[in-house]
């Protein structure tokens, strides 16, 4: 039992990726890639956590109270702006990708090949 | 190991299965935006309130909201060309 | 003069945010200037970084948060020589590049000038950073200035393609190096290399530790476009803007296989290194692989700046064998050969940027025998692609030549063949072009596909009957350097002393934990006699091949079927390279997950 | 998706998902975390800021300059979708007659309902940030919920609120790039003030707001970037539906 939250972090970047790679429309795509990511948090928050750990939020609690790691929390809060950022980016690309192509099918953009 | 962090960890293994499987983009929008509520609660079960909040204003309003609105123009778009098409079906049969 | 270190990052960051801040009042031409100016700024700036390292590793915490009870508790820049020159050569690189623009190129400003910024700043932190979290950062910031770049001629379907195809082949990437660093922090408690090092000499070779090796690798490899991560790369490179290229094929690419050596060196060398032995073939292997399937690719294509994509890729492979040798030596050779090989590709490229401002096409039969009244243009294009060749005795064959040592030195003695044909065929793909571009020679080729040309449209303003001065002076900068590098006869010996330096984790550890630690200077003895016959060997079959495949059918009596049986044999390869998103991130799961099995059972 | 391709796919799935449960397998067991750097920060982030959040000290002073990277990751990728969705030859203006519509159909009652969740929602958002080095939340999270006040009104079928923003985007990119700017030039601060890049300069207080030395600026900074940030890529993309094509 104590490896399952590892395991879940696996089982999430694997139906993300499978997600990624059977995906016939951009914006799935995009919603799978924000399921891998999912994948990430879940690793880093397991890895710091402690049992019966507090927050390291030291307003109500002493400060020699036993808390949880506060690194990977400052690690997944950057991790969730990328996730922001690669969202909006690609977001853009596939909007404009829509207008030359047609469609958002990424197995139907295929220009530079005979 | 607790058992809501074990439940909590499932709902989210299943949350993101589902929405890999859902193909239709709104309602996958709205299957992701669930999904980060519930990661969101997890998070706060892993004692990082921080982390949780980020998670439910970014993957339950903003990213939703680019996503609807990207879904929409593409939705235009699409109809603006199957209009197009149909003209000209129509001509052809004139 | 340790605050150049941080400033190198931080001005150009504080410049961008600027420029969007005074956006309305600032003339495009006022725009270039400062954003040339910043460039400039952190190009001086990381040069006198670099001889003020010198020898040495100058190491700066930021918000002065130095390492508590032997833990490293904040950021710190470790900046090695090799390091420091990797970032003056990026940021020369954005120099050039941002003149090359300079009111031609038709582009919104003050954002592109931004996201150059950016790019150029996200390189230069990766090239500095000691701390693996915030190498992500860096290499995060780098890789979303980079798609916007490649993605920005919006109204080319192919430019689309190829941003598309980049973003989410390296948003997976960059998800991999995550899950990497977790892994990696959950073993060490760290994410200071120097401490990462000496925490995983104790920690042993667990399977955590191969797990993460495998993940942050692999990440840095996808970044590299090593096969079988390399497909984006092509179209990603082949529609960028001819500046953005300079930098994309420049120096990009090779910041993966930097990133490869620093994370081996400093982290994982303490846990992994009694396994060298084992670690070395894989990487040396899939080296050979992608610098012979690139260059095989590269004779295969028709469309100029796509040819040079996959020179890139044959390239980088050869820097991954250099890195791989897991040497000093190897290393040594790597960090001449990128520099001089990164100046002719730029080169390349810059020549490429003209053909396409003058001609408005970059397909070769498009553009066969129309190049004539480009002299000066295909002089520098012909002379790129000699120097590719490993002509002796310029700055890519003493890379080369140093590269080649080191293999031999290994026990590899099938490598410098090997990576002689590669480079053979890369520089007959280049001499074939500029042959046909610019001298009208061999075959019109009418039944050659002009899909390539389909949608490339002009990227520069108006007056495409003149090469302007600042679209020619960059391209034959760019070679001049390449050509001064190898006649330059004391960079082999500072280049070995650097990489010394580079490879020694105890070294490292201690400059980082605050102990000085001298280190003696190197000698290489690069490049001996047998190098010069490789050069010429690969020079002249070079030229063979691009004779051959000029005038083969006239002169080779069988030649036709020859090549048609050549045609029939990479047809599955070229296939491959299909452009869909889904193909490309199949290849990559089954990369990582081979890489990760191959190295799981030869290490446990 | 063909054969070929779920075959490897499969193939590489099982190993790499295979692999990474059986690599963490390895590792210590969920709960038991153990190293000394999140110790050390958990035990000093009180002593050193006085501040109570230790998540907030980490990502704004021990690891600030990740933050730095990180808040330009988010600037650039807005600059980025700028360029991606400018318009192109051949793209109309905004077609007004389709803003027209959008005005009639924004009724008076949603109007006033948009303008009344926004009221609260800037309050929330002010509190978040400016308590971010003391409890949960911080810039980023407040920015978010300040970009969703508008969202919301948006969502009200006030959807020209947006627009009207568009007019405003010099605005509100001013306020994004000031953020940006705003946080690098925190760093330089500590620059000037103290010789090295990014040290606390402000003195850290004993409690209450002003804890944490320059976090809570860092915070403000952080906020007005990330709504501008967030806004501006929003608007982009809204402002896409009233773009028309010219064939």
């Amino acid at each position: 039992m104590s490896v399952y939250p590892y395991l879940v972090a696996a089982w999430l970047l694997g139906v993300g990726l499978y997600g990624v790679m059977s995906s016939r429309n951009y914006i799935h795509l995009i919603i799978c890639l924000t399921v891998v990511q999912a994948s990430t948090y879940v690793l880093l928050l397991s890895v710091g956590y402690v049992s019966h750990g507090k927050a390291p939020i030291f307003a109500d609690i002493p400060t020699s109270s036993v808390t949880v790691d506060p690194v990977v929390q400052a690690l997944t809060l950057t991790d969730v702006v990328v996730e922001a950022t690669v969202v909006a980016l690609l977001l853009a690309l596939v909007v404009q990708a829509n207008k030359r192509f047609k469609t958002v099918d990424p197995n139907a953009m295929t220009r530079m090949r005979d | 190991m607790n058992v809501l962090l074990a439940l909590l960890l499932t709902l989210v293994g299943a949350a993101g299965t589902i929405t890999v499987t859902i193909r239709e983009p709104v309602r996958q929008t709205i299957a992701a935006g669930i999904l980060s509520l519930l990661l969101a609660l997890l998070f706060f079960a892993l004692q990082a309130p921080d982390v949780a909040l980020s998670e439910i204003v970014v993957g339950s309003i903003a990213i939703p909201l680019m996503l609807l609105l990207a879904i929409a123009k593409v939705r235009d778009q699409q109809t603006a060309v199957e209009g197009e098409a149909e003209d000209v079906g129509r001509g052809d049969e004139r | 003069m340790r605050q150049l270190a941080p400033l190198a990052v931080a001005v150009p960051l504080l410049g961008a945010a600027l420029l969007v801040f005074f956006h309305t009042l600032l003339p495009r031409i006022a725009a270039e200037l400062l954003a040339l100016g910043i460039a400039i700024a952190a190009c001086v700036m990381t040069v006198l970084l670099l001889v003020h390292v010198g020898h040495g590793l100058t190491v700066y915490w930021f918000g002065g948060w130095h390492p508590r009870q032997g833990v490293a508790i904040g950021i710190d820049f470790a900046v090695s020589a090799v390091g420091a020159g990797l970032a003056a050569f990026v940021s020369l690189l954005m120099v050039l590049a941002l003149v090359y623009g300079i009111h031609y190129l038709d582009v919104r400003h003050p954002y592109y000038q931004v996201l150059m910024l950016t790019f150029m700043a996200g390189m230069v932190g990766f090239c500095l950073s000691g701390d693996l979290f915030n190498m992500f950062v860096m290499f995060e910031l780098m890789s979303v200035s980079a798609v916007a770049l490649v993605g920005y001629k919006v109204s080319e379907g192919a430019a689309l393609e190829g941003g598309l195809n980049f973003a989410v082949i390296n948003t997976i990437g960059a998800f991999l190096f995550l899950l990497g660093i977790a892994l990696i922090y959950a073993h060490t408690g760290a994410l200071n290399l120097a401490q990462m090092g000496a925490s995983l000499r104790h920690g042993g070779d667990d399977r955590v530790v191969v797990v993460a090796f495998t993940l942050i690798i692999g990440a840095l490899l996808i970044k590299a476009a090593i096969v079988p991560f390399h497909f984006w790369l092509a179209d990603a490179y082949a529609v960028a803007l001819t500046p953005v290229c300079l930098l994309l094929a420049g120096a990009m690419s090779e910041l993966g296989i930097y990133g490869v050596g620093q994370v081996w060196f400093t982290a994982f060398q303490g846990a992994l290194g009694s396994h060298a032995h084992v670690v070395r073939p894989i990487l040396v292997g899939a080296g050979l692989l992608t610098a012979l399937w690139g260059g095989a690719m590269a004779l295969t294509e028709d469309h100029i700046k796509r040819l040079l994509a996959f020179v890139t890729i044959s390239f980088v492979g050869v820097f991954l064998i250099g890195v791989g040798l897991l040497s000093e030596a190897g290393v040594a050779g790597t960090s001449v050969y990128v520099v001089a090989d990164g100046l002719v590709k730029a080169s390349l490229f810059a020549c490429a940027g003209i053909l396409q401002h003058r001609l408005g096409k970059v397909g070769q039969h498009r553009l066969h025998g129309r190049g004539g009244g480009l002299p000066a243009t295909g002089i520098v294009f012909a002379a790129g692609g000699l120097l590719i060749a490993s002509l002796p005795p310029f700055g890519p064959f003493l890379g080369k030549a140093m590269i080649d040592d080191a293999a031999i030195k290994a026990g590899y003695w099938f490598v410098p063949a090997l990576v002689a044909v590669a480079s053979a065929l890369c520089a007959a793909a280049v001499l074939r072009a500029g042959a046909r571009v610019f001298l009208g020679w061999g075959d019109a080729g009418s039944d050659a596909p002009d899909l390539a040309d389909e949608d490339t449209e002009p990227e520069t303003r108006a007056g495409h009957d003149r090469t302007p001065a600042i679209m020619f002076v960059p391209a034959l900068a760019l070679l001049a350097g390449a050509l001064a590098t190898g006649v330059w006869s004391g960079l082999p010996d500072l280049a070995a002393t650097a990489a010394r330096r580079f490879t020694d984790f105890g070294g490292y550890h201690a400059a980082v934990f605050g102990t000085a630690h001298h280190l003696g200077s190197a000698t290489s003895s690069a490049p001996e006699w047998f190098d010069y016959a490789y050069g010429a060997a690969t020079v002249g079959l070079a030229v063979a091949l691009t004779g051959l495949n000029l005038w083969g059918v006239r002169v080779v009596p069988g030649w036709r079927r020859a090549s048609a049986a050549a045609a029939f044999a990479i047809a599955p390869i070229r296939t491959l390279h299909s452009g869909r998103v889904g193909d490309y991130t199949a290849a990559l799961t089954l990369g990582i997950g081979v890489l990760g099995a191959l190295l799981a059972v030869s290490l446990l | 998706m063909s054969r070929g391709r779920l075959a490897i796919a499969l193939i590489g799935l099982v190993l790499l998902v295979g692999g990474l449960a059986w690599g963490t397998a390895g590792s210590y067991g969920f709960g038991h975390y153990h190293a000394l750097y999140g110790r050390i920060v958990a035990r000093d982030s009180v002593p050193d800021r006085s501040a109570t959040n230790a998540v907030s000290v980490t990502t704004f002073d021990y690891r600030g300059f990740d933050t730095l990277g990180e808040e330009f990751i988010l600037f650039v990728s807005v600059a980025g979708v700028i360029v991606l969705l400018r318009r192109m030859r051949g793209e109309s203006g905004r077609d007004e007659s389709l803003l027209a519509e959008e005005d009639r159909r924004a009724s008076e009652s949603s109007r006033w309902l948009g303008l009344a969740l926004v009221g609260p929602l800037l309050v929330l958002t002010v509190y978040i940030v400016a308590h971010g080095q003391l409890t949960p939340g911080g810039g980023f999270q407040g920015g978010v919920i300040l970009m969703s006040a508008v969202a919301f009104v948006a969502v009200g079928g006030e959807s020209v609120v947006l627009l009207r923003l568009r007019r405003a985007s010099s605005g509100v990119e001013l306020a994004e790039s000031a953020g940006a700017a705003g946080f690098a030039m925190i760093g330089f601060g500590g620059l000037v003030a103290t010789g090295t890049f990014f040290e606390n300069f402000i003195a850290k207080g004993t409690s209450g707001l002003l804890t944490g030395g320059f976090i809570p600026l860092a915070n403000i900074a952080v906020g007005l970037e990330v709504a501008g940030g967030l806004l501006v890529v929003i608007s982009e993309l809204f402002d896409q539906r009233f773009t028309r094509e010219r064939s």
